[in-house]
C-alpha cells in the first residue's frame, strides 16, 4: 500500500537541497549532511510536537464533552471568548480594533457575522447585552468550549509561582519539568504515520517504556519536596502503583514484541499488516491488560489513587499551583494521550486502515479509501481510545490501595505471563518470520485464504468472546446474600462472609 | 484533615495520626460554624426563629423548621389542625428525600465517582423546586409555622409532585444500577466501618444509621407524631452483613431504601390529605394554621423528638424569656450529627486512609447542625 | 421489607453494568437515539402545568415556552435544541421562571423586596417582624398621593404653604418606566416628580427653589402639587435580608410584597446593598391599581361616615 | 398503614416506670410523674425531678433497670433570677430503644402493636436543680451512656455546668482558647446588638474589631 503523505521524506530531501544550496555557499560544502539532518529533524520535532500538543486540545474539549453526556449535564460551554468580559462586568468590546495594522479585522468581521446569525443577543436584557460579544457561544456547530483548555493555560501563566516555605527548593523546582520533559520525549518516539516520525531508533519500544518509566520518579519528587502530608503520601502512592503496573504492562507489550519479532514499533505495525490481522485479535489478553495498566499508569478514574481528592485533596500535586501545575497537567494529558497511540499502534494496527484488505480491493471505492493518509487512522485510533478512558471515568468509583496493588499484582501479573506464553506460542507456529511478506492488500491473511493466519485470530476472537459472555451472565439470579468482603483489618482472603 | 477538606463536608477538623496507610487515632475538633443560634433565638419571638431553625442545616432545612415548630407547639400547647399536618408529611418527606439525594451525591465522589453526584443534583433539582413551591424559596423555606404551615400546597401542585417521584422511582433503578452492580463500589463500601447497634444507640447515634445495623427502630412509628401512622410506609432496616455491625454498604442501602419510603408516603399523603390534594386554602385559614398564643408562661418547657434525615432531632424550649414570655427563655438543640461524629472518628481507628471520607461521608456529616 | 438484589462483584459488574448504564444515559441525551433507550418513563410529557400558569407563561418575551413541552425535569431547551435535558437554566440567556413558571408565582416566591410607599400606613408591623432588624423607617420628601387625591371623597389634602415644599411632574418619566425592565434594573428609577421649595405664593405663578440645582422660578400655581418631607419611607439592608417573607405576611395592607425578581439585588459594597425606599418602591403604572383600591375604600368610609353624620343631624333635627 | 405504638402501650410503659422508680427511690427527694405532651398525639413520657445528690443512682438504676438506653439530650439553664435552690437547671433527655445488636442478616422489625414491658419505647426528661452560686456541679454520666460524653461538654462549654468525673472535659464549640469562666449562654451574657446607627457608619466592621479584640462582652 504505501503511505503516499511521505512527509518525512519531503522533509529529508528538502532539508537537504537547503543544505547544500547553503553549504555550497561557505567553505565547507562537505558538511552539508550534517547540517541537513540537523534542520530534517529539527522540522520534525516541531511537526510532531506540534501536531500532538495541538491535538491535545481535542483530547480535552472530548473529555469534557463526553463526561456531560455521560454523566447527563452539558459541559462547559463557555469559551476563550469569555475573556472578553471584562472588570465589572463590561465588555472589552471590539478588541480586535486594537490590534495594530488591522491585523484583528478578520476577527471582527468573524464575530460580528456570528452575532448577526447565531447570536441571541436581546436589548432588552441587559444581563445578556452586557455578555453579547459571545451570545452565540452555545451554538453547537461552533465546537462550544474547544478553547476553554487555552484560555485556563492563559491563566496558568498569569498566576503567581508560589514555592511553601518548608519545601525543597531545588527538588520543588525540578519535579514538574522532570514530568513534563520525559513525557515529550515519549511523543518524538511515536510514529504518526509510516513516514512521518520525529525518530525511530531500532529498540524505540525498548527506549520509550524506559522514558515512561521517568516519570513517576519526578511525581515521587514533587511528592516529597513539598513537604505536605497530603503530597508524600500521593507521591508514596504514585510509586507502589506505578511499580506494581509497570511490569504487567512491560510484559503485556513483550508479548507483542515477541509475535511481531522486533522492538521497533515501525516494524510493530508492519507486522499487524503483514500478517493481516491486528494484534487485538491474535492478543485480546494483552491489549486487556496493556490498557488497564495504562490507565493505573496515568493515573486516571478508576486508579487515581495519587491524587485521590477525597482523602489527598490534590495528591502529589496540592502544593503547586500556576503554570507549574498547569504543566502537571498538561503533562498528565500528553501521557494519557500517548498511551492511546500506543494502544493504537500496538494493538490496533497503526495508521494502517481498518480492513485494507477487504475495503481496499473493492474497486473505486478501495482505491479512495486507501488514499485517506495515515495520520488520521492514527488519530482516529487514539482518540476512539480515549473515549474508553474518559468512559472509565464516569462509570467507576476509585479503588482503595491495598485493592489496587492487590489487582495488580495477584491478577494482572499471572495473566501477563499467560498472554506471553500465548504470544511465544503463536509466533514459534504460525506467525513464522519466513512466511512474512508484505502486500498491497494488506498481508497474507487476505492472501492466504481462508488459511491458517485467518483462522488462528478468528478461533482466538472467538475463544476470547465466549470468556467474556461467560463471565459476564455468572451471576445466580435471585441471590439476596452478601457475597463479598475487603475487610481491612484481618489480611487478605482470611475473613469470611457472615462472621 | 480539615478544616478545608474534601473529607469533611463542611468545616470541621479531623485530627488522623497514621501509620503508613492505617488509621491509629482520630481526633475530632468542632466548632468552626458555631453561630450561637441558641442565643439569638432567646432574643426572637416564636415565629421569628423559625426562619433560624432553616439556617440549621443546609441540606436539611424543612425538616429543622418542622422539628422545632413541633417542639414549640408543645411549649404552647397548640393542636395543629389535620390538613396542616399532611402537608406538613409531605414536606419533611420531600425533605427527607432531598436530603438523602445530597448525601449520595456526596458520598460517591468520596468514593471517586463524580457521575452519580451530578445525577443527584439533577434529581434533587425535582424536589427543591416542589418544596419552593411550598415555601417560596429555594433552600431556606420558612415552611412551617407554630399551629400550621404558612400556606396550603398551590394549585397544579399534586399533578406536579406524582409526576416527579414517578420518574424519581425510575431514576433509583438507575442509581442502583451504576452503584449496586458496581465490583468497585461494593469492594469500596463493603466491610468497611463496622458500627454495631447497641454501641451506636449508647453513643447517641440515631436514624438511617442505627437502622443499617438491623434494628428497626424509627422515630416516627416509637414516638408517634404528625399522621405518619395514616399514611402508607415501614421503616427501612437493612440487615447488617457481619456481627460486627453495619457498614458502608448498609448505610447506603438504608437511605436508599428509605427514598422508596418517602416516595411512597408522600404519594399516599396526597391522595389522604382531608380537602384533596387540589384545593387550596387561603393562607391563615383555621384549616391550615391554629390560633396561636404569642407568649409561653414561666416555668412551661416543651420538647419533641423528631426524625430529621440524619437522625432523632429534638428542641428543648423553655418559656417566660423576655418580653413576658413572648421570647423562649432557653432554646435547646439536639443535633444528631453532633454526638455522631465523635462516634465515627472512632469507628474509623484501623481501617485505611482511603477509607476515611468513606466511612465518614456514610454517616452523612452535615456541620451546619453540629455547630449550631 | 424488599430487599435490592445485591449484585456479586464479578467481571460482569466491574465493567458491563456500570458501563452500560452510563452509555444509556449519554444516548439518551440525543433525542433520535435516545428514544429507544427511554425506558417508558423518559421524557414523557406530562401535565406540569396549570391554566394559571399556562396563562402567565405566554406572555414570555425569551422563550417560546408555549409550545414547549414540560417534563418532571425540564426536558427541553430553545437554546440548544439538539441536547436534551437542560439540568443547567442557561441563565442570562434562558430564565427559571420562563422554564417553570409554576416555581414563580406571584406572591408565592421570596424574591426582591417590593413596597407600595404610597399606601404604606407606617404601623412598623414589618419592621417588627424581621428577625434580623434589616428594616428601618424613615421620612423622605415625596407627593402624598393618598391624601392629595382628587375627587368628592378624595383625601384630605395638603395646602401649598410658603417654606414647605411642592412638586412639579416631570413629562415623559412614566413613559420611560413603562420601558424599563425591572427585572435586572440595578439603579433607582427616575423619579417622577421635580421637587422644590416654596418661596412666594402670593401671585397666581408661585416662586419656587428647586431642589436639585438651588435656581428660583416662576411657577404656574396649577402645575404645583403638595410635597412634604415627613411621608413615611424605608430603608432596608438587603445585605442582612434572609429573605424569609415574614415582612410580607405581617403587612396587613397591600403595601409589603416579596416580588419574583432575584436579580436586581447586587452590588460592589455592602452600601450598595442598603436599599432606600426609591429601590424597594414599586412604580406608578404599576401600583396605580393598589393606590386606587385604597382610595376606594376610603372614599367608601368616608361616604358612610357623612351619610352617618347626615342621618344623625336629620334625627337631630327631627327630635328638635 | 404506618405501624405506630398506640397510647395505651405508651401510657402503661410510663405508669410501670413511674411505679418502678418511686418504689426504688420513694422518700429520697425524687419526684417522678407522667407527664402527656401537650400537641399532637397527646402522649405521655416520664418526668423525674431529682435532686443531685441522687442523680448516679438514680441514672444507673435507669439504664440497667428500665434499660434507657440513649442519651438524647443534655442541657443546662441559667436562672440568675431564680428561687435560691434552683439557680442553674440541668435537663436531661434520654429515650428507651428496643435496640440489640443482630446477627450478620438479620435483622428486628418490631411490630410496635406486639411490644410489651420493657421493649416500648419510652422518652423520659429529668431536672436537676442546682443551687445558685458560681460553680454549679452535677455528676457526670459519661461512664453509663458513651453519647452523653460530648453533651456534657457542650453543655459545659455552653453554659458553664461543671460534671463532676467528667474526663476529657473541652471546648468543642466555642474557640479553644475562650477565657476560662466564659460560658455564652449564661444569662449575663447579653446579644450584642447593632443597632442601625453603628451598622451603617461602619457597615464592613473595620473600625469595631480593634476595639473588640481581647473582649468578651
Amino acid at each position: 500500500m504505501g503511505d503516499w503523505l511521505r512527509i518525512n521524506d519531503w522533509v529529508h530531501e528538502g532539508s537537504l537541497f537547503l543544505s547544500e544550496k547553503m553549504m555550497n555557499l561557505t567553505p565547507w560544502p562537505g558538511e552539508s549532511e550534517y547540517i541537513g539532518f540537523f534542520i530534517e529533524k529539527s522540522i520534525l520535532c516541531g511537526l510532531i510536537f506540534g501536531g500532538i500538543m495541538n491535538t491535545i486540545l481535542v483530547i480535552l474539549w472530548m473529555e469534557r464533552k463526553i463526561l456531560g453526556r455521560l454523566m447527563d449535564r452539558r459541559g462547559a460551554i463557555t469559551s476563550l471568548r469569555s475573556l472578553w468580559v471584562g472588570e465589572s462586568g463590561v465588555t472589552a468590546g471590539p478588541w480586535w480594533q486594537k490590534v495594530p495594522y488591522g491585523l484583528g479585522r478578520p476577527i471582527g468581521a468573524l464575530v460580528g457575522f456570528l452575532n448577526k446569525v447565531a447570536g441571541n443577543r436581546d436589548e432588552k436584557h441587559p444581563t445578556v447585552d452586557r455578555v453579547n460579544n459571545r451570545s452565540w457561544h452555545g451554538v453547537w456547530f461552533l465546537f462550544p468550549g474547544f478553547f476553554q483548555n487555552l484560555a485556563d493555560g492563559m491563566k496558568f501563566m498569569t498566576k503567581e509561582h508560589m514555592v511553601p516555605r518548608k519545601a525543597d527548593k531545588w527538588i520543588y523546582e525540578i519535579a514538574p519539568f522532570l514530568i513534563i520533559s520525559s513525557t515529550v520525549v515519549i511523543l518524538g518516539f511515536i510514529p504518526l504515520s509510516e513516514n512521518f516520525y520525529a525518530i525511530n531508533p531500532k529498540m524505540s519500544v525498548l527506549f520509550m517504556m524506559a522514558v515512561f518509566g521517568v516519570a513517576p520518579l519526578g511525581v515521587f519528587f514533587a511528592g516529597w519536596s513539598s513537604n505536605n502530608k497530603y503530597t508524600l503520601l500521593g507521591g508514596i502512592r504514585s510509586a507502589a502503583q506505578l511499580t506494581a503496573y509497570e511490569i504487567p504492562m512491560l510484559i503485556a507489550v513483550l508479548g507483542v514484541c515477541i509475535i511481531s519479532g522486533s522492538f521497533n514499533l515501525v516494524e510493530v505495525i508492519e507486522f499487524q499488516h503483514q500478517s493481516g490481522s491486528w494484534n487485538l485479535f491474535l492478543l485480546p489478553l494483552g491489549a486487556m491488560i496493556f490498557l488497564i495498566a495504562m490507565v493505573a499508569e496515568v493515573e486516571r478514574i478508576p486508579f487515581d489513587m495519587p491524587e485521590a481528592e477525597a482523602e489527598l485533596v490534590e495528591g502529589w500535586w496540592t502544593e503547586y499551583g500556576g503554570m507549574r501545575w498547569g504543566l502537571m497537567f498538561a503533562a498528565e494529558y500528553m501521557r494519557t494521550y500517548a498511551a492511546c497511540f500506543l494502544f493504537a499502534h500496538f494493538f490496533l494496527g497503526g495508521w494502517h486502515a481498518p480492513f485494507a484488505g477487504v475495503i481496499g480491493s473493492i474497486p473505486w471505492f478501495g482505491t479512495a479509501y486507501l488514499l485517506i493518509p495515515g495520520i488520521i487512522w492514527t488519530m482516529l485510533k487514539a482518540w476512539a481510545i480515549f473515549v474508553i478512558f474518559a468512559w472509565l471515568r464516569a462509570a467507576l468509583p476509585r479503588i482503595r490501595t491495598d485493592q489496587i496493588l492487590e489487582f495488580g499484582w495477584r491478577h494482572l501479573l499471572p495473566l501477563s505471563i499467560l498472554q506471553l506464553v500465548v504470544a511465544v506460542l503463536l509466533r514459534l507456529y504460525v506467525f513464522d518470520s519466513a512466511n512474512m511478506r508484505d502486500t498491497a492488500r494488506g498481508g497474507f491473511a487476505w492472501d492466504g485464504g481462508f488459511g491458517l493466519f485467518l483462522i488462528v485470530p478468528i478461533i482466538v476472537t472467538f475463544v476470547f468472546s465466549v470468556l467474556f459472555v461467560i463471565y459476564s451472565i455468572d451471576e445466580e439470579p435471585g441471590d439476596v446474600g452478601r457475597p463479598f468482603h475487603a475487610q481491612t483489618l484481618e489480611p487478605a482472603g482470611t475473613h469470611k462472609a457472615g462472621e | 484533615m480539615g478544616p478545608q477538606h474534601p473529607m469533611t463536608h463542611g468545616l470541621w477538623t479531623l485530627r488522623v495520626k497514621v501509620d503508613g496507610e492505617t488509621v491509629v487515632d482520630t481526633e475530632p475538633e468542632l466548632g468552626y460554624i458555631h453561630r450561637g443560634v441558641e442565643k439569638i433565638c432567646e432574643s426572637r419571638d416564636f415565629t421569628q426563629i423559625v426562619p433560624y431553625c432553616d439556617r440549621l442545616c443546609y441540606a436539611s432545612a424543612m425538616t429543622w423548621a418542622h422539628s422545632y415548630c413541633y417542639a414549640v407547639e408543645d411549649l404552647l400547647e397548640v393542636d395543629v389542625p389535620e390538613r396542616a399536618e399532611y402537608v406538613r408529611l409531605i414536606a419533611v418527606e420531600m425533605q427527607r428525600i432531598a436530603s438523602h439525594l445530597m448525601w449520595l451525591g456526596a458520598y460517591t465522589p468520596d468514593v471517586g465517582n463524580l457521575t452519580v453526584f451530578v445525577w443527584c443534583l439533577r434529581d434533587r433539582e425535582m424536589f427543591l423546586d416542589l418544596m419552593q413551591e411550598l415555601g417560596g424559596s429555594r433552600m431556606h423555606y420558612n415552611f412551617p409555622r407554630p399551629g400550621g404551615i404558612k400556606r396550603d400546597i398551590p394549585p397544579g401542585f399534586a399533578n406536579r409532585a406524582r409526576a416527579k417521584i414517578a420518574l424519581f422511582l425510575e431514576r433509583m433503578k438507575e442509581y442502583e444500577m451504576l452503584l449496586d452492580e458496581s465490583t468497585i463500589f461494593l469492594v469500596r463500601t463493603q466491610g468497611v466501618g463496622y458500627a454495631k447497634a447497641e454501641e451506636m444507640v449508647n453513643a447517641g447515634v440515631t436514624g438511617p444509621n442505627v437502622r443499617a445495623a438491623g434494628v428497626n427502630y424509627d422515630v416516627r412509628w416509637a414516638h408517634p407524631y404528625s399522621v405518619y401512622d395514616e399514611v402508607d410506609w415501614t421503616s427501612s432496616v437493612e440487615k447488617p452483613s457481619s456481627v460486627k455491625g453495619a457498614d458502608c454498604y448498609d448505610r447506603y442501602r438504608v437511605r436508599m431504601t428509605e427514598m422508596e419510603e418517602s416516595c411512597r408516603m408522600i404519594i399516599d399523603a396526597l391522595d389522604k390529605i382531608p380537602g384533596g390534594s387540589d384545593t387550596t386554602y387561603q393562607s391563615g385559614d383555621e384549616k391550615i394554621i391554629a390560633k396561636v398564643p404569642s407568649r409561653a408562661p414561666e416555668g412551661a418547657t416543651g420538647h419533641h423528638h423528631f426524625e430529621d434525615s440524619r437522625g432523632e432531632s429534638m428542641f428543648y424550649l423553655q418559656g417566660g424569656g423576655e418580653g413576658r414570655g413572648k421570647y423562649p427563655y432557653r432554646v435547646s438543640i439536639r443535633s444528631p450529627m453532633f454526638i455522631t461524629i465523635p462516634f465515627v472518628a472512632e469507628t474509623m481507628i484501623g481501617y485505611k486512609i482511603a477509607d476515611i471520607p468513606a466511612i465518614m461521608g456514610s454517616f452523612d456529616p452535615c456541620i451546619g447542625e453540629t455547630d449550631r | 421489607m424488599p430487599m435490592h438484589k445485591h449484585a456479586k462483584p464479578n467481571f460482569r459488574n466491574l465493567f458491563i453494568k456500570p458501563f452500560w448504564m452510563t452509555l444509556k444515559t449519554a444516548l439518551r441525551t440525543f433525542p433520535i437515539i435516545g428514544k429507544r433507550f427511554s425506558d417508558g418513563y423518559h421524557n414523557k410529557s406530562e401535565k406540569m402545568l396549570d391554566a394559571g400558569s399556562l396563562a402567565r407563561v405566554r406572555g414570555s418575551k425569551m422563550n417560546n415556552v408555549g409550545k414547549q413541552e414540560y417534563s418532571a425535569d425540564r426536558e427541553s431547551s430553545d437554546l440548544v435544541p439538539t441536547i436534551w435535558r437542560p439540568v443547567t437554566i442557561m441563565y442570562p440567556y434562558e430564565r427559571l421562571e420562563d422554564m417553570e413558571p409554576w416555581l414563580f408565582v406571584p406572591g408565592n416566591y421570596n424574591g426582591r423586596i417590593g413596597v407600595i410607599w404610597e399606601t404604606c400606613t407606617a404601623c412598623k408591623l414589618c419592621v417588627k417582624a424581621c428577625p434580623n432588624d434589616c428594616l428601618h423607617m424613615t421620612t423622605e420628601l415625596r407627593v402624598d398621593v393618598l391624601d392629595g387625591a382628587e375627587g368628592e371623597y378624595g383625601g384630605y389634602g395638603g395646602e401649598l404653604k410658603v417654606g414647605g415644599w411642592a412638586a412639579v411632574e416631570v413629562e415623559g418619566v412614566k413613559e420611560r418606566h413603562l420601558t424599563r425592565n425591572t427585572v435586572t434594573a440595578h439603579d433607582t428609577p427616575e423619579s417622577e416628580y421635580r421637587f422644590a421649595e416654596v418661596i412666594d405664593l402670593s401671585g397666581p405663578s408661585a416662586r419656587v427653589r428647586w431642589n436639585d440645582n438651588g435656581y428660583e422660578e416662576m411657577v404656574d400655581n396649577g402645575d404645583l402639587l403638595v410635597a412634604d418631607d415627613q411621608i413615611v419611607s424605608g430603608r432596608i439592608d438587603i445585605g442582612r435580608c434572609m429573605f424569609c417573607g415574614l415582612c410580607m405576611e405581617a403587612c396587613s395592607f397591600t403595601s409589603f410584597f416579596m416580588s419574583n425578581e432575584y436579580d436586581g439585588m447586587s452590588g460592589f459594597s455592602r452600601q450598595d446593598l442598603w436599599f432606600d425606599a426609591g429601590r424597594t418602591r414599586v412604580l406608578k403604572n404599576e401600583h396605580q391599581e393598589a393606590v386606587d383600591a385604597v382610595l376606594a375604600e376610603r372614599a367608601k368610609k368616608e361616604k358612610e361616615k357623612r351619610e352617618k353624620a347626615k342621618a344623625r343631624a336629620a334625627a337631630k333635627e327631627a327630635e328638635a | 398503614m404506618g405501624m405506630a405504638i398506640t397510647s395505651a402501650q405508651n401510657k402503661a410503659a410510663v405508669d410501670a416506670a413511674v411505679a418502678a422508680v418511686m418504689d426504688r427511690f420513694g422518700g429520697t427527694g425524687i419526684e417522678a410523674t407522667s407527664v402527656e405532651h401537650s400537641t399532637g398525639k397527646h402522649a405521655s413520657f416520664l418526668r423525674i425531678i431529682s435532686p443531685p445528690r441522687q442523680w448516679l443512682g438514680l441514672a444507673k438504676f435507669l439504664r440497667f433497670d428500665l434499660g434507657v438506653n440513649h442519651c438524647s439530650m443534655v442541657t443546662g439553664t441559667h436562672f440568675p433570677d431564680g428561687a435560691e435552690e434552683r439557680g442553674w437547671e440541668v435537663a436531661y433527655h434520654f429515650m428507651r430503644m428496643p435496640v440489640k445488636n443482630q446477627a450478620s442478616g438479620a435483622c428486628v422489625e418490631h411490630d410496635a402493636a406486639t411490644l410489651t414491658g420493657l421493649e416500648i419505647p419510652l422518652e423520659v426528661e429529668i431536672f436537676i436543680p442546682l443551687a445558685k452560686g458560681d460553680s454549679p456541679v452535677v455528676d457526670s454520666i459519661q461512664s453509663i451512656w458513651v453519647g452523653a460524653d460530648w453533651n456534657e461538654k457542650e453543655t459545659w462549654d455552653l453554659v458553664g455546668i461543671e460534671f463532676k468525673g467528667h474526663k476529657d472535659m473541652m471546648r468543642v464549640l466555642n474557640p479553644h482558647d475562650s477565657p476560662l469562666g466564659f460560658h455564652p449562654l449564661q444569662k449575663q451574657h447579653k446579644l450584642r446588638y447593632h443597632d442601625y446607627n453603628e451598622m451603617y457608619d461602619d457597615a464592613q466592621g473595620f473600625e469595631r474589631k480593634p476595639t473588640d479584640s481581647g473582649l468578651v462582652k
